[in-house]
């Protein structure tokens, strides 16, 4: 089979592999800050995911699939959705109403604080993952060919 | 806890099913097995979720969830009054049939790699049906919407066919920009009241309509082409025959029993709720948009009847058959009457059920003998004579005969007509169904009285699995042609609360 | 005694479970079908008779409503009319089981003939029985559907274009019926059928719709009643079996037509209601051109059969002309047709059924000397043949002289003319027929030795039906006072 | 000739949304109606969802059911697309 | 009224870009194009609503406790961060679609497969 878009080049899997960690470590970031500055699941997913599209682009698809692999995506790609509906559920299971937050008895803590906004960052985080994963497994789907 | 569930019901049942189709992709991993029931056990609670939602609509009870908490302006609003409930019944009930036709169907038509997947798409579209029936805020419709437009396609792609693919292909796009259309007019709606929350729309529409009448009518006209796009109203239907035809049979009775009737829902929703003052009013605007429902719902019968007529394919026909009876549903929303609406309701529920069970009694006969043509079906009827006199029934009632429920709806919409002093309605009508025999009743002749070839002689039933949902489905026919009061009792109560007549 | 709620549904109930009963029961040997089908129709004739001497008595005989949807109601009751009707249809099914019993034996799909045939019975008798408008439209959609196997049943390409003509002309037809229905509805809600019309109260302001309403129901009913110009598929079903012929013609489909626009003209409309539209001119025009037309289209046929088709055509149309004369006379002369002509023409096809299965010949100038080898089958032949051309003793001529009354009364004189026209030309295409099976030599071979005349399940029918023919028109007063009471209830 | 009929579509429809456009509030001002949603928004939003970027606290929680369904979207697309083509097709490991 | 149209000039653009896009999807025949000009489509959307909801003085809408300012209107970005995941996926879809007909006829032009299948046929 055709090993697709690959680079073999020096420069490219030294600074790739250099930007790689940074990014994953953005996109965390971005994740977890998103209800105190621009940002938040999708943008930081983005970004996390992207950190593996680089590394594919600069080590290949092997590589690539041996860190995170099919079932990987797969189980991200679910489990980041199904958290989301669960932690709506809390809300349920506490007598309130669906994806309450304040309402439902979540502490929110002082805003402006990193672990504050209740449920806000708890649905970012899941937001995070599926986003993250779903741009790995389109990237690996339509590469694949 | 039990009132938090009772009280979030109409959420749960959404969720229910979205938590579902999550949990799909693993299952199909890890547990292949557990696909199926899970995928069943999901629809089967919605399903009764939705008839206690329907035992409390048709009282005129509306039920009211606040999402988070927030009420109205602030957050959003979902709602179940007897309309929702009686989509949510009708919606969660043929899904229900279907998929337990899927389960022994699907393994026919696609590569077991993909079933889980087809699962998940089949589920996260009854969902988004599910939601958009419900849904009382724009934006939340225009997200479900999506997620029903991507679903839908994805069930015609599941086929490895070049045919499906495109046909997925062109459906995608002229889906991508009939949402395009309703989601520029949301903007607009948006930008002008400052809302989007249903009730609060057209409240403020009626203050502003003053001072913004052209926005408000680009908006209307987008909302209508949108979902007339979705719909497969008559001159944009192009890409409905192509898809329906080519998608696997249990996914074909999805898309033309549920997927297009829930646009003309939402499109009779917002008209007659958002833009109630604008669609109903006397004015000559208004009446204008509803001569050209009018106008396009008879070329779509007529038209779509015409088309269908020539075509050599079953499912084909059975396409094009849905382009007509789309038209319908848009004929009692244009009518604006109170029994005009009535029939489009009903006719929602005759036509899910009617075409549901051909396309699964043609996917039968396919799944079978793999014959496709029309002219192919000679001596079906003693081959397969439960899948044919369900194919039977499901035609008859297609023509609209008395005591078969077609003929309800083509009744109530003679009596729409007569209301809305449109008389050529009952003309349109009679015509149709004129139409409709001259290419049912072939089909059904050359089952029955032309000898099959002389090596195909032995019965060739399907199993019983598929065969349960086939004669639900004609019972359900028959049924709601003899005894459509409790169908009737829902969509009254929706009438009576659609529109104050 | 039966109680009035059950009758109606005794009549159609029992051959639909019949029906349902030969569907769904594994097959039986046919002697036991056989039984089966002739003990339903028995038992439906019994209960139409119980049912209208009740009707007639004045009591009431009724099932239902069942409502349906937005006013529309599934409504079975007995009036004169419909008893009439439903006495004539089930007296005469039973004959024509046990003659199609006889006739069958050596055709295939044996099974499936008997379950539409009893299932006919049963739409036939909601026909009779229906008390709105909506219950005989249904009734009539569903009687297409029923027959339409029973015409196809030969299942040749032939009988397949005859099949197609058939469902087409029909669904037209039944379209159009449902038109007028839409308009009528549209102007007094679904309508009931009522004595004197229900239309009857509407002001001059709605006639206009009243006018399309006629028009469309009337021209509905009249593919049915095969009223030329509209007859075109009943030549073509002569394909179908005998019996079926037999029943279409005399019995079942066409004299539903007729009962339709009997229907109209009395239950609906109401006859003063439709001179007052001035429908009466075309529809006594129309009626005319189809007796004129159909003599002379039966005169050319060359097929038995066909022209026997062409003869109902012709013969059928004096029920709506003597309806349409406006006079007590003329109605009882077009009621009282619709019985004779159904015992004479009933007695013409099962004889013509004998001849076709036992000498194999189809073709009228076939038949010379036809009369040495079935003697009695073609004296009743000449029986009804005598009686479709009106002469004396047979009861042909009872309807023809109360119509010719009618139409002194009615102020139409032109009818005589017409009416002798007619019988002369059925004189001229029945009785060469008759003549040349006496009394000219055919090419007949010596009998085969063995019975010549067909088997009794065939011939008992006949030779009682060509009794009836000759009592009919003897005591006159037996069928004249039956017309006249259901004149009064109209 | 599909060219052009597209333009014809595409200007009739340009034509409608100028029309709209024409009326609509000035850009860059204050709306002069409806500004109460907003406004909820920017004042109570911090103390309500405790989210300082009030967008995000309308993503999370007062719209949190369209950012779920959302969510679903991505989600939907991802399954359709697998559905379709299928995944896992490049088996090999090598570099 | 031409006044009007320009001083709501950002409107115009969405508006031009959305005819653009719906003209490229209508008219074009290759199937890249297409997606493209859907993505056109929804981006003018995008723009038409943030435009909308945008003010000259405005900051974005990170309230700090106690510092008084104008925020734009944080509700059209709220809803355009979920239209762009519709598009996104929307493309995602529409791309694998495309890499699929690829696979089966070796060409994104339609014109070119509607000619591969009936000459197969």
């Amino acid at each position: 089979m055709r090993e697709p878009l690959r680079f073999d080049d020096l420069i490219l899997k030294e600074v790739g592999g250099l930007l790689v960690p940074f990014l994953q470590m953005f996109g965390v970031y971005v994740i977890f800050h998103g209800h105190l500055s621009p940002g938040g699941g999708f943008s930081g997913g983005t970004v996390a995911g992207i950190s593996m599209i680089l590394f594919s682009l600069v080590f290949g698809l092997g590589p690539g699939l041996r860190k995170v692999s099919h079932d990987a995506t797969r189980i991200m790609e679910s489990s980041g959705t199904l958290w989301y509906g669960l932690v709506g559920l809390v809300g349920v299971l506490r007598g309130a109403s669906f994806l309450m937050n304040r309402g439902a008895g979540i502490p929110l803590g002082t805003p402006g604080r990193l672990f504050s906004g209740g449920l806000i960052l708890l649905i970012t985080v899941g937001v995070g993952i599926k986003v993250a994963s779903a741009i790995i497994s389109l990237y690996y789907l339509i590469v694949e060919d | 806890m039990m009132g938090s569930v009772t009280a979030n019901l109409p959420v749960l049942i959404v969720a229910v099913v979205l938590i579902a189709s999550y949990l799909m992709p693993l299952f199909a991993r890890y547990r292949r097995d557990w696909c199926a029931p899970t995928a069943a056990g999901a629809l089967v609670a919605a399903f009764a979720g939705s008839a206690a939602l329907a035992a409390r609509a048709v009282t005129g009870e509306v039920v009211i969830v606040h999402l988070g908490g927030w009420s109205p302006p602030w957050g959003i609003e979902v709602a179940v009054d007897a309309l929702t409930a009686f989509m949510l019944l009708v919606l969660t009930g043929v899904a229900m049939l279907i998929l337990v036709y899927t389960i022994s169907d699907i393994g026919h038509e696609l590569a077991a790699r993909a079933v889980g997947w087809y699962y998940t798409s089949f589920l996260l579209l009854v969902a988004a049906m599910l939601g958009m029936a419900m849904a009382r805020d724009l934006f939340n419709l225009y997200v479900f919407i999506e997620v029903s437009s991507i679903g839908a396609c994805a069930l015609v792609a599941s086929r490895d066919t070049e045919e499906a693919t495109e046909a997925a292909f062109k459906y995608l796009m002229l889906a991508a920009l009939g949402s395009g259309l309703v989601l520029f007019s949301i903007g607009l709606l948006y930008q002008v009241t400052g809302n989007l929350n249903f009730a609060f729309v057209a409240e403020e529409l009626t203050l502003v309509y003053g001072r913004y009448p052209h926005v408000i009518w680009v908006a209307m006209c987008f909302m209508v082409v949108g979902f007339a796009v979705k719909a497969a109203l008559f001159p944009l239907h192009v890409w409905l025959p192509d898809a329906h035809s080519f998608a696997p049979s249990p996914s074909s009775a999805v898309l033309s029993g549920l997927v297009i009737k829930i646009y003309a829902y939402a499109m009779l929703r917002l008209l007659y709720t958002v833009f109630g003052t604008q669609f109903l009013g006397a004015d000559l605007a208004a009446s204008l948009i509803r001569v050209t429902l009018l106008t396009l719902a008879t070329l779509s019968i007529i038209g779509g009847s015409l088309f269908a007529l020539v075509q050599v394919d079953v499912k084909r026909m059975l396409a094009y058959s849905s382009v007509a009876q789309i038209g319908y549903v848009f004929l009692g929303v244009g009518l604006a009457t109170p029994s005009g609406l009535a029939a489009a309701l009903i006719h929602v529920l005759n036509h899910a059920l009617i075409k549901a069970c051909l396309f699964l009694a043609a996917g039968a006969i396919i799944y079978r003998t793999g014959k496709r043509r029309t002219v192919d079906l000679a001596g079906m009827g003693r081959r397969m004579p439960v899948t044919m006199a369900a194919f039977t029934i499901g035609a008859l009632a297609m023509i609209g005969l008395p005591l078969f429920n077609g003929f309800v709806s083509k009744w109530l919409l003679f009596v729409g007509g007569m209301q809305a002093r449109q008389p050529v309605v009952a003309g349109v009508i009679i015509l149709s169904a004129l139409l409709n025999a001259l290419y049912y009743l072939p089909i059904i002749w050359r089952a029955y009285f032309t000898p099959g070839p002389e090596q195909e002689e032995s019965q060739v039933e399907v199993p019983l699995p598929m065969l349960i949902p086939i004669g639900v489905l004609a019972l359900a026919c028959i049924l709601f042609g003899v005894w459509p009061a409790p169908a009737l009792a829902l969509v009254n109560q929706a009438v009576a609360t659609l529109v104050p007549w | 005694m039966i109680p009035g709620e059950l009758v109606p549904l005794v009549a159609v109930g029992v051959p639909l479970a019949g029906t349902l009963g030969l569907t769904l029961l594994p097959e039986i040997a046919d002697r036991r079908r056989n039984c089966w089908t002739v003990s339903c129709s028995l038992a439906v004739a019994v209960a139409v008779a119980v049912a209208a001497v009740t009707v007639f008595r004045g009591g009431r005989v009724e099932a239902g409503p069942w409502p349906l949807v937005s006013g529309l109601a599934v409504h079975l009751r007995l009036d004169p009319l419909g008893a009439l009707f439903a006495l004539i249809a089930s007296s005469l099914w039973v004959l024509a089981t046990l003659y199609s019993t006889g006739y069958m034996a050596h055709e295939d799909h044996r099974r499936r003939y008997s379950v539409f045939w009893l299932l006919s019975l049963g739409v036939t008798m909601g026909l009779a029985f229906a008390a709105n408008l909506f219950t005989l439209y249904l009734f009539y959609e569903m009687l297409t559907l029923s027959t339409y196997p029973l015409v196809v049943h030969a299942g040749s390409p032939e009988a397949a274009r005859a099949g197609w003509h058939y469902l087409g002309y029909s669904f037209a037809g039944a379209a159009l019926v449902l038109g007028g229905f839409v308009v009528l509805a549209g102007l007094l809600g679904p309508p009931a059928f009522v004595a004197g019309g229900a239309a009857a109260l509407l002001p001059a302001g709605a006639y206009p719709a009243l006018r399309l309403a006629f028009s469309c129901l009337a021209l509905g009913f009249a593919v049915k009643a095969a009223m030329i110009p509209l007859h075109g598929w009943l030549p073509l079903a002569m394909v179908a079996p005998t019996p079926v012929s037999a029943l279409l013609h005399a019995v079942a489909v066409v004299k539903a037509g007729v009962f339709g626009l009997l229907r109209t003209w009395f239950s609906l409309f109401g006859p003063e209601t439709v001179a007052a539209l001035g429908m009466v001119t075309p529809f006594l025009t129309l009626a005319a051109i189809t007796i004129g037309l159909g003599s002379v289209l039966a005169l050319q046929q060359q097929d038995l059969k066909r022209r026997l088709a062409y003869s109902t055509v012709s013969q059928l149309a004096y029920i709506p002309l003597g309806v349409a004369l406006l006079s007590p006379a003329g109605v009882a002369g077009g009621l009282v047709h619709l019985i004779n002509h159904a015992l004479m023409k009933i007695t013409l096809f099962f004889c013509a059924g004998i001849i076709i299965t036992q000498t194999g010949r189809t073709q009228v100038n076939q038949l010379s000397g036809v009369g040495r080898r079935l003697p009695l089958t073609m004296l009743a032949f000449a029986v009804a043949a005598l009686g479709m051309i009106g002469v004396i003793p047979v009861n042909g001529f009872v309807s023809k002289w109360q119509l010719v009354v009618g139409a002194l009364h009615g102020g139409e004189p032109w009818v005589l003319a017409l009416l002798a026209a007619s019988a002369l030309l059925n004189a001229a295409y029945y009785l060469p027929i008759v003549a040349g099976a006496f009394f000219r030599e055919g090419g007949f071979d010596p009998p085969p030795e063995g019975a010549q005349e067909a088997p009794l399940s065939m011939l008992g029918p006949v030779i009682l039906l060509a009794l009836a023919c000759l009592l009919t028109g003897f005591f006159p007063g037996w069928t004249l006072g039956l017309v006249r009471a259901v004149g009064l209830g109209l | 000739m599909r060219r052009f009929f597209a333009l014809l579509l595409v200007m009739g429809v340009a034509w409608l949304m100028v029309l709209a456009v024409a009326e609509m509030p000035t850009y860059g001002q204050p709306n002069p109606t409806h500004n109460a949603v907003m406004e909820r928004y920017l004042t109570r939003g911090p103390e309500e969802t405790g989210a300082v970027n009030v967008v995000a606290g309308i993503l999370a929680d007062y719209r949190a059911y369209d950012t779920l369904i959302e969510t679903t979207v991505l989600f939907a697309a991802v399954a359709a697309a697998l559905l379709a083509l299928g995944e896992g097709r490049h088996r090999g490991g090598a570099t | 009224m031409l006044l009007r149209v320009l001083a709501n000039y950002p409107y115009l653009v969405a508006v031009v870009l959305f005819a653009i896009g719906f003209y490229t999807v209508l008219a074009r025949s290759n199937l890249i194009k297409k997606i493209i000009g859907i993505n056109i489509v929804q981006s003018a959307t995008f723009l038409f609503f943030i435009a909308s909801g945008n003010l000259r003085s405005g900051t974005p809408p990170i309230v700090e406790p106690g510092v008084a300012a104008t925020y734009v209107n944080p509700l059209p970005t709220a809803l355009m961060l979920t239209g762009i995941v519709v598009s996104v996926s929307v493309t995602a879809f529409a791309l694998a679609l495309a890499v699929k007909l690829y696979g089966y006829y070796g060409t994104l032009d339609p014109d070119r497969i509607a000619q591969l299948r009936t000459h197969r046929q």
